[in-house]
C-alpha cells in the first residue's frame, strides 16, 4: 500500500515537475510569474489529442506535434504580452499574463464548442506490471521515462551548451548579460520555448494518464506546478523537479491519510510552511540585502 | 438628471452599481496594500469571504444589527490579515503574493469543509440588508478615510515602504510592523465589502471567493492606475461594467475581456490613470501652481 | 482639502452613474416597451464550466416556445426567450437576473444548478417574477418564496427508490460511497443515500471523497482496493465518475457504480469507455427509443431532427417541460401576470410532460414519476428499468 | 570632548569574505569626522553596521554610552542617528516635501486613528512636521522645489534632499555617504558650507568621502580604512603624511 501510493505520488509529481520547470526557468530569467503557462500545457494536451484521434499517429509523434505547436505559441505570447512590459511595474506583465490565460481558455472553448472534457484514445496499452505488491501501469512507466529523459536533456542543455550558458548568465544578472553582448531577447525566447516544450509534453502525458482534458485544465495544475517551483526554490531547475515530486507525493499521501477533502489545500499549505522556514524555497539562493 | 433617476428606479442598474460599489470597497482596501504600500496580495477574496460568512452567521444566529455584524466582519477579516501578515510579511514581492494566494485557497477549502457555513452547499437565508445607499455611503467613507490615511504620517510611511524599504527603515519606520498595519486596514475593508456582499446576494457559496475573484480585484487596482484612488475607482468601474456592456458579443465576451486586459496593459502599463496626479491637476487648476503646503502621497 | 475630497467623490459617482445610464439605458428601453410578446427568461451558463447544462436547457426551451408559437401562442401572444448567460459566476448571475427582470420577463427558467438558482430566487421573489428551475435539486430552493418552483426529479424521491431496487433486485449488500466534496449536489445526494442505504440493509464499507475537476484518483482507489464490496455509489458528476471507474479498472477492481443524474451525459462513456460498462444512472428522463410514446416520442424525434440525430438529455427535456408548464398555468389563469398565474402554477397536478407526470405538492415541491434507471451498454445509455415512485 | 559614537573591535563577515576587521573607531561630539579609503575598503559597510542594516559578526557599537549593536535600523534612527546613501535612495515618486516629512517620522507619533480623526493633537503635530520639514529644506536650499517629484530633481539637488531628509529626523549624529560625489567644484563649495552650518546647530557629522581636498578641508579627524582594516587615524594633516595611507592610495613604490 505504501509503495503503491508512492508510485502514484511520483507519477503525479513528475507531471507537476515538467510544468514547474517552465515556471521556474521563466522566473529565473525575467522574474515573471507566467500565469499563461498552464494554458500552454492545456493546448499541448489538445494538440496531442487531435493528433492521436484524428491523424491516428503514434504517441511519440503526438508528443512532438504538441511541442511543435506550443513552442511558437509560447514565444508569441512572450513577444506580444510580456516583452513590451519588460521595464514596467512588476504587476503589469502579471495582469497581461492573466489576460492571455483567459483569452486562451475561451478560445479553446469556442473552437471546441463547449467546455466539457474529452477522453483520450488509447495509444498505450493498459498493461500492468507487478513488482511484488506494487503495480505499475505501462503509462506510469512511460510518464516516468519521458519526464526523466526531458529533464536530463534540459539539464544538459543548460549546463553545457552555449545557449544554456547564456541562460544562466542572464538569470544571474540580466543587465550585465546584456552588456556582455548576450542577446537577451534570444535567451528569453529560448527559455519560453524550452518551458513550452516541457509543458506540452506534460499535457499529452497527463491527458493520457488521466484520460480527460478540458479547456480549464491548466488552471489548477498550473497553480500547483507553480507552487512546486516555489517550494523547490524558484529559478532553480533541480528545485522544480524536487518541488514537483514533493508536492505530488504529499498530495497522494495526504489523500490516503484521510485528508481527501483538503486535497487542494495540501499543496498550498506545504508551500506556506516551507516559505516561512526557507523564504526562497528548498534549493533557492537566499536573498542578500543590497544597500 | 434623468439618467441618475433611472439608476435609482431601474433595478438592473441598481443591482449592477451596488455590486460595483461593494467590490470598489474591497478594491480600495487592496489599493492600500498593493498600490500604496507596494505589497502583493493575491488572496484578497479570502478576506471578503471571512467578512461575508462571519457577518451572515451573526445575522442568522445572533440577530445582531447589520452594522454591528458588518463591523465585526471587517474586524475579523483584519484579524486574519494580521495573523497572515505576522509570519509572511518578511517575505517579499512574488513570494508574498504566492503565499497570500495559497492562504486564499486554504480559506476557501476550509469553508467548503465547515458545517456551520453550509459547506459546499452554501449558506442561504441571509436577510437582505444591503442597498445602494448604504453601499455608496460606505464607498464615500472609505474614499474619505483612505485620503486621510494617505495624507498622514501613517500613509507617508506606507508610501515610503513602497518606494524604498531600506531607506524607509533608516528613516525610523518599522517596516515590518507598518506592512502588517497596512494589511490589517486593507483587509478590514475587504471584510466590510464581504459583509455587504453577503447581505446583498443573500446566499453565499465558497466558490464565490476563489482566486479568480482575488485576481479580479487585483485587476481593478492595477488597471486603473496603481497607487491612485481615482485610478482604483475608474478601474473598478470599467472592469465591473465591461462584462455587462460586452453581453451583446455573447460567447466571445471573455475572449474580448482577456484581449482587453493584455491591450490595456501594453498601452497603459501604469494603468489608466497611472502617472496622472489628479490632485495636482486639480490644484493647479484651482490656484495656478501656488498650492498649499500639503502634498498627497498619491501619484 | 476636505471640500476637494467631497467634490471629487461626488464627481466620480456622477460620472460613473451617467456612464452606466447613458450606455445601458438606450438599448433596453424600446424592448421593454413592446407588449405584443410574453417574455420568458433563460438563466444559465452558455459559457464557463457548466455550460453544457445551460446550452441543453435553452435548446429544450426554444423547442417548447416554437411549438407553442406554432399553435398560436399563449393568450393570443407569442412567447419570446430572453437569454441571460452568467458564465457560471454567481455575482454575474445576480446582475443578469435583475437585467432580465427589467426587460419585463414574466418568468425565468433556470438555473440548472442549485447554488445560482438560490441567488436568482432571492431577486425574483421580491420582484414578483416566477422562477422555475429546470435542474435544481438541492435543499432550500422553493422555501425562498411562492414565486420559486422547479420541475426536477428530486433525489429525495428517486434515491430511496433506486436503493430499494439495488438491494432487492441486484442484491447489493456492501457498497463503497464516493462523494465529490466541494460540490453541493454530491454532498446532498450522499446525505440522502446514507439513510436510504441503511433502511434497505446495505452496508457502507468504505467512504471516499474526491474533488471536482480532479483527474487523479489513484490514492482513493488504492484505499478502496483493500475492501470488498458489491458496487460503488457515486454521487458526483460524470467526468469524475468516468475517470474514477477507469482508475478502478486500472487497479484491477471490477465493481460497477450507481449514481444520480450528475452522471448523466455522453461524456460518461466517452471518457469512461469500457470502464463504465454496466454503470447505472437514474434520472427523471431518458430516451427509451423502443418504448417511448406520445409527446415524449414526439419530443425525442423533433430534437433529433434538429440536432444531427443526437439524443436529447434530461436538461433539454426539463427545459421543454418548464416552458410548457408555464404556458399552461398562464392559460389556466388567463393572465400573463406572474402575480396571477403563479397561483395556477402552484396548483399544477398530473401535468403530462415529456419527462413524465409532475404534481406540485403543498410545499410546491415537484412529485415526479417515474424514475428511469439506465445502464451503460456498448457506450450508450439504455433504460434498464423504469421505477415508479410512490 | 565626550565620545558620541564608538566602534569596539567591530568585525563583519559575508560568507567567507571579511568586509571589516577588528575596527576600533571613535567620533567625538560636535566634531566632523571622516572615513576614507580606497574603493571596497568597507566604508559604506561601516555605515550600514552603525545604522543597523547589517549586524556585526563580532564587536560592539556604542552610541551615547548605549550599546546599539544589533538594534533594528528604525530603533537606531529614533536614538538620533540619521544617514544618507552613497547611491541616493530617495522616495522617487513622492514630492520633495513628503520625502523630508517621512524623515521626521521618528519624531512624531500619529497613527491610523489620528489619520482618520485628525484630532487637534494630530493637527498640531502635522503643523510641526510641515514647519520643521520646510526649515530643513530651507537649510539645503530646496524650498522652491518642495512640490516637485523627487525623481525630477537634478543629481546635486537629490543629494541635498537626502541631507534634508536626514536632518528632519533631528539627529545627534549625521552620517553622510559620499555627499560630494558627482558635484562640480562650485556645488562642492556650497555643500561644504552647508555641512559647516549643520555642525553649527550642534550636530555631529561622520563623512565617507572620496574627494581628498573636501575631506581635508572640512574634517576635524580622519580614519583610513584599507581592505577592511584601519590603517591610520588622526587629524587631516597627520593622516596625509602617514606612509601607510600613501601606500594604500598610490600603491607601493617599486624598489
Amino acid at each position: 500500500m505504501f509503495f503503491q501510493q508512492l508510485v502514484n505520488g511520483v507519477t503525479l509529481g513528475a507531471t507537476y515537475a515538467l510544468i514547474a520547470l517552465g515556471y521556474t526557468m521563466v522566473y529565473g530569467i525575467i522574474q515573471l510569474i507566467n500565469f499563461a503557462h498552464g494554458e500552454v500545457y492545456m493546448i499541448g494536451a489538445f494538440v496531442g489529442l487531435i493528433m492521436v484521434a484524428v491523424y491516428k499517429v503514434n504517441f511519440f509523434i503526438a508528443l512532438l506535434a504538441a511541442m511543435a505547436v506550443c513552442i511558437p505559441l509560447a514565444v508569441l505570447i512572450e513577444r506580444v504580452a510580456y516583452r513590451p512590459l519588460r521595464n514596467s511595474t512588476r504587476l503589469a506583465p502579471l495582469i497581461s499574463a492573466l489576460g492571455v490565460s483567459i483569452f486562451l481558455q475561451t478560445l479553446v472553448t469556442l473552437i471546441k464548442g463547449d467546455p466539457n472534457p474529452l477522453g483520450f484514445p488509447h495509444v498505450i496499452q493498459d498493461t500492468v506490471y507487478a513488482l511484488g505488491p506494487v503495480k505499475f501501469s505501462l503509462i506510469q512507466v512511460v510518464i516516468l521515462i519521458v519526464a526523466s529523459l526531458l529533464m536530463v536533456f534540459l539539464e544538459i542543455t543548460v549546463k553545457y551548451t552555449k545557449i544554456g550558458k547564456a541562460m544562466r548568465a542572464t538569470s544571474e544578472d540580466y543587465e550585465t548579460a546584456n552588456l556582455m553582448g548576450i542577446n537577451v531577447n534570444h535567451v528569453v525566447s529560448f527559455t519560453f520555448a524550452a518551458g513550452a516544450a516541457l509543458a506540452a509534453a506534460g499535457g499529452v502525458l497527463v491527458g493520457m494518464y488521466f484520460n480527460s482534458i478540458n479547456p480549464f485544465m491548466g488552471v489548477t495544475v498550473g497553480l500547483k506546478s507553480f507552487c512546486a517551483a516555489v517550494v523547490g526554490g524558484i529559478g532553480s531547475i533541480p528545485g522544480a523537479m524536487l518541488g514537483g515530486l514533493l508536492l505530488g507525493i504529499a498530495e497522494v499521501f495526504g489523500v490516503a491519510a484521510g485528508f481527501d477533502t483538503y486535497k487542494e489545500a495540501i499543496s498550498f499549505g506545504l508551500l506556506i510552511i516551507i516559505l516561512l522556514f526557507r523564504p526562497t524555497g528548498l534549493l533557492g539562493h537566499p536573498i542578500q540585502r543590497k544597500v | 438628471m434623468e439618467g441618475v433617476l433611472s439608476i435609482l428606479t431601474n433595478p438592473y442598474y441598481n443591482q449592477v452599481l451596488t455590486m460595483m460599489g461593494i467590490f470598489l470597497i474591497a478594491a480600495l482596501g487592496l489599493h492600500l496594500i498593493t498600490g500604496v504600500t507596494g505589497q502583493f496580495s493575491f488572496g484578497h477574496a479570502a478576506f471578503l469571504s471571512i467578512g461575508a460568512y462571519s457577518s451572515a452567521l451573526m445575522t442568522i444566529y445572533l440577530h445582531t444589527p447589520f452594522f454591528l455584524n458588518m463591523l465585526v466582519g471587517g474586524l475579523l477579516a483584519a484579524l486574519f490579515g494580521i495573523l497572515l501578515g505576522i509570519p509572511s510579511m518578511r517575505l517579499t514581492g512574488d513570494y508574498l503574493g504566492i503565499t497570500t494566494l495559497g492562504f486564499g485557497e486554504i480559506v476557501r477549502i476550509v469553508f467548503i469543509n465547515t458545517k456551520i457555513t453550509g459547506g459546499a452547499m452554501g449558506l442561504g437565508g441571509i436577510p437582505k440588508e444591503t442597498n445602494i445607499a448604504i453601499v455608496y455611503i460606505l464607498v464615500v467613507l472609505t474614499v474619505f478615510s483612505l485620503y486621510r490615511i494617505q495624507n498622514s504620517r501613517f500613509g507617508r510611511a506606507l508610501a515610503a515602504i513602497r518606494e524604498d524599504e531600506i531607506a524607509a527603515e533608516t528613516m525610523g519606520i518599522n517596516v515590518y510592523w507598518y506592512k502588517i498595519k497596512a494589511f490589517a486596514v486593507g483587509t478590514f475593508f475587504a471584510g466590510v465589502s464581504g459583509a455587504l456582499f453577503a447581505h446583498m446576494m443573500q446566499y453565499l457559496n465558497p466558490s464565490d471567493f476563489g482566486f479568480s475573484r482575488s485576481f479580479d480585484i487585483l485587476n481593478f487596482v492595477v488597471l486603473g492606475g496603481l497607487g491612485s484612488i481615482p485610478g482604483t475607482i475608474l478601474g473598478t468601474a470599467v472592469l465591473s461594467l465591461a462584462p455587462e456592456f460586452l453581453r451583446f458579443v455573447k460567447e466571445y465576451r471573455m475572449l474580448i475581456y482577456g484581449a482587453l486586459m493584455i491591450l490595456m496593459m501594453i498601452f497603459r502599463p501604469y494603468g489608466l490613470l497611472g502617472n496622472v496626479d489628479l490632485v495636482r491637476v486639480f490644484r493647479s487648476l484651482r490656484s495656478r501652481g501656488a498650492g498649499k503646503g500639503t502634498v498627497s502621497g498619491d501619484s | 482639502m476636505r471640500k476637494r475630497i467631497y467634490l471629487f467623490a461626488l464627481v466620480a459617482l456622477l460620472a460613473v452613474a451617467l456612464l452606466a445610464a447613458g450606455c445601458g439605458g438606450s438599448k433596453d428601453a424600446p424592448k421593454a416597451a413592446g407588449g405584443d410578446t410574453i417574455k420568458i427568461g433563460f438563466l444559465g451558463g452558455k459559457t464557463g464550466a457548466h455550460a453544457h447544462y445551460g446550452i441543453e436547457t435553452l435548446k429544450g426551451m426554444q423547442m417548447a416556445v416554437d411549438d407553442i408559437n406554432k399553435a398560436g401562442g399563449v393568450l393570443g401572444k407569442k412567447l419570446e426567450i430572453v437569454e441571460g448567460d452568467h458564465g457560471s459566476n454567481s455575482s454575474e448571475a445576480a446582475n443578469v437576473t435583475q437585467k432580465m427582470i427589467t426587460q419585463k420577463v414574466v418568468a425565468i427558467v433556470g438555473d440548472p444548478t442549485t447554488g445560482i438558482t438560490k441567488t436568482a430566487a432571492q431577486i425574483c421573489q421580491p420582484a414578483k417574477v416566477v422562477l422555475l428551475s429546470a435542474g435544481a435539486v438541492g435543499t432550500g430552493v422553493v422555501e425562498i418564496g411562492d414565486y420559486i418552483y422547479r420541475d426536477t426529479l428530486l433525489d429525495a424521491v428517486a434515491a430511496p427508490a433506486v436503493t430499494k431496487y439495488l438491494s432487492e433486485e441486484l442484491k447489493w449488500k456492501k457498497v463503497a460511497l464516493v462523494t465529490t466534496t466541494g460540490l453541493s449536489y454530491s454532498e446532498s445526494l450522499t446525505a440522502i443515500f446514507k439513510p436510504a442505504l441503511a433502511k434497505y440493509g446495505v452496508e457502507i464499507v468504505a467512504e471516499q471523497s474526491i474533488m471536482e475537476k480532479d483527474t487523479n484518483f489513484s490514492a482513493q482507489v488504492t484505499s478502496l482496493s483493500q475492501k470488498s464490496f458489491d458496487g460503488v455509489i457515486f454521487t458526483g458528476y460524470y467526468t469524475e465518475g468516468a475517470l474514477f471507474m477507469k482508475e478502478m479498472r486500472k487497479q484491477g477492481l471490477n465493481q460497477v457504480m450507481a449514481g444520480g443524474d450528475g452522471l448523466l451525459g455522453q461524456e460518461l462513456y466517452q471518457l469512461g469507455e469500457k470502464a463504465v460498462e454496466g454503470s447505472m444512472v437514474y434520472a427523471g428522463f431518458a430516451v427509451d427509443s423502443k418504448n417511448a410514446v406520445g409527446i415524449t416520442k414526439e419530443f425525442i424525434d423533433k430534437y433529433q431532427a434538429k440536432n444531427n440525430n443526437s439524443k436529447p438529455d434530461m436538461f433539454a427535456a426539463q427545459g421543454y417541460d418548464a416552458v410548457m408548464m408555464l404556458a399552461e398555468a398562464m392559460k389556466k389563469a388567463n393572465s400573463a401576470d406572474p402575480t396571477v398565474f403563479k397561483e395556477a402554477l402552484a396548483k399544477t397536478k398530473d401535468f403530462k410532460g415529456v419527462t413524465g407526470t409532475i404534481t406540485f405538492d403543498a410545499n410546491r415541491e415537484p412529485i415526479k414519476s417515474p424514475v428511469y434507471l439506465q445502464e451503460v451498454k456498448n457506450s450508450e445509455f439504455v433504460v434498464k428499468t423504469v421505477i415508479p415512485t410512490a | 570632548m565626550p565620545v558620541l559614537l564608538e566602534l569596539d573591535h567591530m568585525t563583519i563577515r559575508f560568507g567567507g569574505l571579511i568586509a571589516v576587521s577588528e575596527l576600533n573607531m571613535q567620533v567625538e561630539e560636535g566634531k566632523i569626522g571622516s572615513l576614507i579609503g580606497p574603493n571596497g575598503a568597507g566604508k559604506s559597510t561601516v555605515f550600514n553596521v552603525i545604522t543597523g542594516i547589517y549586524t556585526p559578526t563580532r564587536g560592539k557599537v556604542t552610541f551615547k554610552g548605549q550599546n546599539i549593536t544589533g538594534l533594528k535600523p528604525y530603533a537606531i534612527t529614533s536614538l538620533g542617528i540619521a544617514r544618507t546613501f552613497q547611491n541616493i535612495r530617495l522616495f522617487k515618486n513622492l514630492s520633495v516635501l513628503d520625502n523630508v516629512k517621512i524623515g521626521r517620522h521618528c519624531r512624531a507619533g500619529g497613527g491610523i486613528f489620528g489619520a482618520l480623526t485628525r484630532h487637534p493633537g494630530i493637527k498640531r503635530e502635522e503643523k510641526t512636521i510641515a514647519e520643521k520639514s520646510l526649515s530643513a529644506l530651507d537649510l539645503v536650499g530646496l524650498t522652491a522645489k518642495k512640490n516637485e517629484q523627487a525623481r525630477n530633481l537634478s543629481y546635486g539637488e537629490q543629494r541635498r534632499l537626502e541631507i534634508a531628509r536626514a536632518l528632519a529626523a533631528e539627529p545627534v549624529l549625521l552620517l553622510l555617504d559620499e555627499p560630494a560625489a558627482g558635484m562640480n567644484p562650485q556645488e562642492k563649495q556650497t555643500l561644504m558650507q552647508m555641512i559647516l552650518n549643520i555642525r553649527q546647530t550642534g550636530v555631529t557629522i561622520l563623512l565617507v568621502e572620496h574627494d581628498m581636498k573636501f575631506v581635508m578641508n572640512i574634517s576635524d579627524c580622519v580614519d583610513v580604512l584599507d581592505y577592511g582594516c584601519k590603517i591610520a587615524s588622526g587629524t587631516p594633516s597627520e593622516v596625509q603624511k602617514d606612509p601607510a595611507v600613501i601606500t594604500a592610495y598610490l600603491g607601493k613604490e617599486v624598489g
